[in-house]
């Protein structure tokens, strides 16, 4: 199976050492925890598994393939997709629009095709439209499709994120800071739908704070300070680590 | 302008369809550039327009038939201009169009007045506004660009006795087309200007080009420009460098907004630019009678005191409807192919500002001995004097 | 000194903070501990007047600064260093202090740079270097020292610990200490559980936006709630 | 949605049938005339419409890319008697072409400063046009040739026109409600999520500025042979303001909406003479009262006004995802 | 040569003005507004109404079109900044300061008229003084001072640190008592009253002339832009090179292709250097 690899990265900002020879994978069907204090470096470590920053050094790979290069659109080319701490959507546009944009990489068509509503333009948007339909009612947000973004409430523009990345078919998803402000109750369909997720392959990092959430669903976890890690292993193996809780609740 | 107008020309222009009387009023329309850039001449010419049509109409009308005016502010902007003249071919119905004022709002009506067969009285200078056949019913009553350049041209060969010359052309589209005909012309003359350059009508300072005409050897400088504000830093930069020189060239070279411009009154001394025989005073210091009569009438009108701007647009706009008059007279009528041909053989009509003579095969009616050269600096009261000879 | 009662604070439609109560007494070390992410700093920004507050009411000194402007409030005496070592950077070390003294003098006031030298000797070192020259943690001792000057009653720090060496955290709860001991209120948001709670007198847990304990901080260290808090419910 | 995309699909077919009789009920040829000068800017602004309006690049020069359609129809028309028909062709290619030069170095910009370069392009148009002389006529300009029967006529020539802004007015509509213009809206509203899920930014941007281009050159084109002469006054810094204005106040992100303000800008200030007056005066005011007041444009504030007074949604259901379909839905959009 | 030079760099000591205009709203709002240029037409056109035709004293003429000025900078915040930013959509500002910036040029069209003014001379001087002219050296020293004591404003004063702190972080500015949104109101005073000055200073050069505001939002920018955003000395640098840029064109190559030939500067430096000469290179925020 082809995993999703950090392989000793290394970033800089300035003469700050962000991150420092940071190695993780992320296998298919498995969900992987990140964890760490503030400042630890988790979402830098994300935005340079999709590209926002170039790596300074070390590797970024899926499988046999370097993405070290590789642009934000390629990444999102060869399947993984993200979520922003505070959801990106557009706010003028329906759910089922928002979702929609998440199959971006699968329109075919070119400018002209749209201008002439051609017959497989139309297909497309067809197909895409049900595609999207029917992640957004596995979401339960089927009630919300005709709605603009920007009156959804805060737990709904979450999963409707979560929803456009899945339109986009990934082998990945990386998912910064879902549970951030969302309620307990909230907080455990989440995991429903993280652990379906992973039950169909797909591979999810989880950069979360919310410890016990994390604790509770990943299959293995990777905790960060000061842009090193620290401990890597299973749930129990880390939260009972003394380092990580000399980490979290000091020495 | 009141709004209310168009709608008052709508209304009558629908309660007149097709019910055409004899005693119904003969509408001109008049498309005129009174706000925004160069309207300057333009509010002159409508005092004279209004003030001819309001003395028509107290003496009875045309035949019994009083004028209609119909006046639109095309602002300069040839777009505008194209739409009201539209509006005047087809919902204003007019009998005549005067203007456009500019060459360039006049380019773009010109065809489109031709088109509804409507006679056009043009009062912009530019050479392809009047072509008998393509537009048989436009007629002109000011001077061409080229006679103006034609006699400058003159003036700084035969009468100045120079023959080193420095053309400078501001970089708007009046600016570069005078230029280069002043050119033209000049060669045809066999001179070639030693130095010629176009400059942005808004450039801070002039002191460089003439610099450049000074190390040409030039012995006299002709701005063709419509621009005041770089004719004044013309004339400026030709003073603070202390270069005595003499300037021939464009009638807005002794506009009287330069004067406020200058650093200095003398250096609006010699300084020569091309004016009319009628708006020029004799060695006597009268004008010509019409000319005053004219003047005489109007200052009421004109607040009474001293005439503060070109007197000759005024002369001019009062011309325009007076050619109407007599074409209409003439043709016993405002049937538009009797108004063509009573106008292409009108010869040598009396005009405050000129006389005109239109022919089958030409539609410039303004002879070329009503333009002479002024002195820049002899603005008195609305009119110029001739300089001396030397 | 300051009472906090049923704050609630929130972006766009949904609630961060859901009707937090707290207090701090004069002369108190209080600490608020939570997860990141648990809202603690909403709570601060919302309580200084830099966000606006959804429902609720803050008293400081009796009087109601509830709908105090940032200003009004850093007037009043409470002043709190932000989380993240946010100092000024093109500005020298001495512009940032006198950026700090602003609220109590409109022109800068240089007699009370000698104080603060004192108490921070290795900002004197450096007091014309630029802040973008100084180390992370002394960008924090410059940020808190930019708040001290400013002569507050309440001093607030969001987590000064933030990214930074152990040796500069205890320096800093040192300082903070110290300025207890001298008279001045001083709430602590914080991670580093151990640490905080060593020097503060109560303490405060926040999780989800809400107040979930509270007790004398002595016996806070070791408590089930408190573990729950940062590393969740052992349920293996 | 296709369901009931047929009543504004009727209300539009209606409105074209309308505007296509125009000549037959119109008072006079004045207002064909005003009908044809809105056709041709709304065609200009429905190509701009797609850069500002959806993909939210302010280009406030668009006046240079129509100079360059109406001088390159009457210099190939005109004065090389090329059929117009291939001229006009050719003046929207063209426009494409200086689309494509103006966007590959000022797309990249941030806000601003593409603002600027496009308002620089618009200045050295004007420049060249006149600096060029021997090829534009210079401030002299030219005349326009018109097309051949039975478009000769004015109301020939508005059909014509109208015709061609329908098609326009098709493919942007096109271009919008399919994934290009959910992508545009995406580059506008969130680039960086639009990145995130694998739109090509510039790319995108672009191909909608070329476009623009080819609309602006055939706008050109046809406006400068309904205008029968153009001088280079006629290209001024302002008209580019209008259109641009016209979007703004129109609307962001819809097709009516600028089409509405591209209409009643055109005819307002003729059928109102005060306004006339005030001129470009009139525009800065309005801008700046839509800007402050209802920064979505006017066509967005009526969408609302509508969306209340629809009866208001009950209380959302409980957000409560679904295993099986949500498992079912990710495994039926698995790749082969 | 020299004519060209100091002609040169007596319109470049502008548009250098303007530059540092844009350089003083920017600092505390992030915003470029396209009155700036307008500002300087400001003070240029009420600076000759005050003297020529108010036939006040050059000196109470000065202060007033300062005053002017700063009161047209002031509004633009309150008009067009204020309530664009607390929306903080950076599309808006530049919609708004862009129907400021018409309003304000077609209101001075209406009331000023469209054709260029004289503007007074300032100092007694006989105008046969070529190159040492006031109307170069009015400009370029003033535009020199101006630089010079904005920099000790920054530097020296409470304020100018102030308005760096802004700059860098409003939120931890606010956090440390600072009035932002006042902060910023007396920013755009302190640019309205500099680009007046500017207007002034160089009156006798444009003349007074409703039309400069936009050539001078453009040729200030490209100034701006060339020299480094934010930095002074990058305006003061920028708005020479294209003044002098300007004026050699103009005497090599003549005067037709002067924009053209400004916004290739601007291209060439913005795709060698995108962040200009003097300016700090951003980072890019996801």
């Amino acid at each position: 199976m082809t995993a999703l690899v950090a392989d000793g990265v290394t970033k800089r900002f300035g003469g700050l050492t962000a991150l420092a020879a940071v190695s993780l994978d992320v296998q298919p069907g498995e969900v992987h925890g990140l964890i760490g204090p503030n400042g630890s470096g988790k979402t830098t470590l994300l935005n340079m598994l999709c590209g926002y920053y170039p790596v300074d050094e070390g590797a970024v790979r899926i499988g046999e393939e370097d993405l070290s290069r590789a642009s934000v659109q390629r990444r999102a080319a060869v399947g993984i997709a993200r979520t922003f701490q505070k959801p990106r959507l557009l706010p003028t546009q329906t759910v089922l629009e928002n979702a929609m944009l998440g199959g971006w990489r699968d329109t075919r068509t070119g400018f002209l095709a749209a201008a002439l509503s051609m017959p497989r333009v139309r297909a497309e948007q067809r197909e895409l439209r049900d595609r999207a339909q029917a992640v957004l009612e596995g979401l339960g947000l089927g009630y919300a499709l005709k709605r603009r973004a920007q009156l959804l409430d805060h737990a709904e523009s979450r999963f409707l994120e979560i929803g456009r990345a899945l339109v986009l078919r990934p082998r990945f998803v990386l998912l910064d800071e879902p549970a951030g402000g969302l309620t307990g109750a909230e907080i455990e369909r989440l995991g429903i739908v993280i652990r379906t997720l992973r039950d169909c392959g797909i591979g999810v990092l989880l950069v979360e704070h919310h410890t016990e959430f994390v604790f509770g669903i990943c299959d293995r976890v990777t905790t960060l300070n000061l842009g090193r890690m620290i401990r890597h292993g299973t749930p129990h193996e880390v939260r009972h680590d003394p380092e990580v809780i000399r980490v979290y609740l000091g020495s | 302008m009141d709004f209310r107008r168009p709608l008052a020309a709508l209304l009558l222009s629908l309660a007149t369809v097709s019910t055409a009387w004899a005693e119904s009023p003969i509408r001109i329309g008049w498309l005129s550039s009174l706000t925004g850039a160069l309207s300057s001449a333009a509010v002159a010419e409508n005092q004279g327009v209004q003030f001819a049509v309001e003395e028509i109409n107290q003496a009875g009308g045309i035949g019994g038939r009083k004028i209609e005016l119909v006046t639109y502010d095309t602002q300069g902007d040839p777009t505008k201009a194209v739409n009201f003249a539209q509006r005047l071919a087809f919902v204003d119905k007019v009998h005549f169009v005067i203007g456009p004022v500019n060459s360039g709002e006049s380019l773009a009506t010109v065809p489109i007045v031709a088109k509804a067969g409507i006679p056009n009285i043009i009062i912009g200078t530019i050479d392809e506004l009047v072509d008998p056949k393509r537009f048989p019913r436009a007629f002109r009553a000011i001077n061409t660009n080229r006679q103006w350049i034609t006699s400058a041209n003159d003036y700084a060969l035969k009468t100045l006795k120079k023959s080193k010359i420095a053309i400078i052309g501001d970089t708007s589209g009046y600016g570069t087309s005078s230029a280069k005909t002043a050119a033209e012309l000049l060669e045809k003359a066999g001179v070639k200007p030693v130095f010629s350059t176009l400059v942005d009508p808004n450039k801070t300072d002039l002191t460089d080009e003439l610099a450049k005409a000074k190390a040409a050897g030039a012995d006299v400088v002709m701005p063709w420009s419509a621009a005041t504000g770089l004719l004044a830093r013309l004339l400026n930069a030709r003073g603070d460098m202390g270069w005595k020189v003499s300037i021939v060239g464009h009638p807005a070279l002794m506009a009287p907004a330069i004067r406020k411009l200058l650093n200095k009154p003398e250096y609006w001394t010699d300084a020569y630019a091309a004016g009319y025989v009628s708006m020029t005073a004799g060695a006597d210091g009268k004008l010509p009678a019409a000319t005053k009569s004219l003047v005489d009438r109007m200052r009421p009108k004109l607040g009474g005191a001293e005439i503060d701007f070109m007197f000759w647009w005024v002369a001019l706009g009062y011309d325009t409807v007076h050619i109407v008059e007599h074409a209409v007279k003439k043709a016993g009528g405002t049937d538009p192919a009797a108004i063509q041909k009573a106008l292409e053989t009108t010869s040598d009509l009396k005009g405050v500002y000129a006389d005109y003579t239109w022919t089958p095969q030409d539609r410039n009616g303004f002879p070329d001995v009503g333009v002479v050269m002024n002195l820049a600096d002899s603005f008195k009261d609305g009119t110029y004097r001739a300089p001396k000879a030397p | 000194m300051l009472e906090v009662r049923d704050l609630v604070v929130g972006y766009g439609k949904a609630a961060v903070v859901h009707g937090v109560s707290f207090d701090v007494r004069a002369g108190e070390f209080v600490v608020l501990l939570g997860r990141n992410g648990a809202g603690k700093s909403t709570i601060l920004h919302a309580l200084s007047g830099l966000i606006p507050k959804r429902g609720g009411r803050v008293t400081f000194e009796g009087a109601d600064i509830t709908a105090a402007t940032a200003r009004k409030v850093v007037q009043a005496g409470v002043i709190q260093v932000l989380e993240g070592h946010r100092v000024f950077h093109s500005l020298s070390v001495e512009d940032n202090l006198l950026v700090g003294t602003y609220v109590r003098s409109p022109r800068g006031d240089r007699s009370k740079l000698d104080r603060i030298y004192a108490m921070f000797p290795e900002m004197a070192e450096k007091r014309h270097d630029a802040a973008s020259r100084l180390s992370g943690g002394q960008q924090q001792i410059l940020a808190v020292a930019q708040g001290v000057i400013g002569e507050p009653k309440l001093l607030i720090l969001d987590e000064p610990s933030g990214g930074l060496a152990p040796i500069v955290i205890d320096r800093i709860l040192d300082v903070a200490a110290q300025l207890c001991r001298e008279g001045m209120s001083i709430l602590l948001v914080e991670q580093i559980v151990e640490k905080a709670l060593r020097h503060a007198d109560h303490c405060y847990l926040v999780d989800t936006g809400r107040i979930v304990g509270d007790g004398p901080a002595d016996t806070m260290l070791g408590s089930a709630a408190l573990h729950d808090a940062y590393l969740g419910r052992s349920s293996g | 949605m296709s369901g009931t995309s047929l009543r504004p699909m009727a209300g539009s077919v209606a409105v074209l049938v309308a505007l296509a009789t125009l000549p037959w009920w119109a008072g006079d040829q004045y207002q064909i005339h005003l009908a044809a000068l809105i056709a041709a800017w709304w065609i200009l602004v429905a190509g701009l419409n797609l850069v500002v309006g959806f993909g939210g690049q302010l280009s406030i020069g668009h006046v240079g890319l129509l100079a360059i359609g109406a001088y390159a129809f009457a210099i190939l028309a005109g004065r090389h008697d090329w059929s117009p028909w291939i001229a006009l062709a050719a003046s929207g290619g063209l426009g494409g072409v200086c689309g494509l030069l103006l966007g590959l170095p000022s797309l990249r910009l941030p806000g601003f400063y593409f603002a600027m370069a496009t308002m620089a392009f618009a200045l050295i148009v004007a420049e060249l046009v006149l600096a060029l002389g021997d090829l534009t006529g210079g401030g002299v300009g030219l005349s326009v040739p018109g097309f051949p029967e039975p478009f000769e006529s004015p109301a020939g020539h508005y059909l014509l026109m109208l015709g061609i802004a329908t098609i326009i007015t098709w493919c942007a509509w096109n271009v919008a409600r399919f994934p290009w213009g959910r992508a545009l809206v995406a580059i506008r509203d969130n680039p960086v999520a639009a990145e995130s899920v694998g739109v090509p930014v510039f790319r995108m941007k672009l191909a909608v500025f070329v476009a623009s281009g080819v609309t602006a050159g055939l706008a050109g084109a046809l406006f400068a042979s309904l205008q029968s002469y153009i001088t280079p006054d006629t290209f001024v810094f302002e008209l580019g303001l209008f259109f641009f204005v016209c979007i703004i106040i129109g609307g962001r992100g819809s097709i009516a909406g600028p089409l509405a303000g591209t209409a009643i800008l055109t005819a307002l200030p003729e059928l109102v003479a005060p306004l006339a007056k005030l001129g470009t005066l009139f525009y800065g005011l309005l801008l700046l009262a839509v800007v402050l007041l209802v920064p979505e444009g006017i066509g967005r504030l009526f969408q609302v006004i509508l969306e209340r007074l629809r009866p208001r949604e009950t209380a959302s259901p409980v957000l409560e995802p679904d295993a099986a379909r949500l498992a079912a839905a990710i495994r039926r959009q698995e790749r082969p | 040569m020299l004519g060209v030079l100091i002609t040169g760099l007596a319109i470049g000591a502008l548009y250098a003005a303007t530059a540092l205009a844009y350089n003083v709203m920017y600092s505390t709002s992030k915003v470029l507004s396209v009155t700036t240029g307008h500002l300087a037409m400001l003070g240029g056109v009420f600076g000759a109404w005050f003297v020529t035709e108010l036939g006040w004293h050059p000196v109470p003429a000065l202060f007033a079109s300062l005053a002017v000025g700063a009161f047209a900078g002031w509004l633009t915040d309150v008009i067009a900044i204020r309530r664009v930013l607390a929306r903080s959509d950076e599309h808006l500002w530049l919609l708004s300061t862009l129907a400021l910036a018409t309003i304000v040029q077609q209101g001075v069209a209406l009331w000023w008229g469209t054709e260029p003014k004289p503007f007074p001379r300032l100092l007694p001087q006989d105008f046969t003084a070529g190159l040492a002219d006031q109307k170069y050296w009015l400009p370029i020293g003033t535009t020199i001072v101006m630089a010079a004591a904005l920099e000790l404003f920054y530097r020296r004063t409470l304020y100018g640190k102030l308005f760096v702190a802004m700059s860098e972080d409003a939120f931890a500015a606010r956090a440390r008592g600072v009035e932002t949104d006042r902060l910023r109101a007396i920013s755009y005073g302190i640019a309205g009253a500099l680009g007046a000055l500017a207007g002034f200073a160089a009156g006798q050069l444009t003349f007074a002339f409703f039309a400069v505001g936009l050539t001078l939002t453009l040729n200030g920018f490209i100034a701006l832009a060339v020299g480094g955003l934010g930095s002074n000395v990058g305006a003061l640098v920028g708005g020479a090179a294209l003044g002098l840029l300007n004026a050699f064109s103009a005497n090599l190559i003549g005067g037709e292709y002067q924009n053209t030939v400004s916004v290739g500067l601007l291209m060439i430096v913005l795709l060698l250097k995108p962040e200009g000469l003097f300016g700090s290179r951003r980072v890019r925020p996801v």
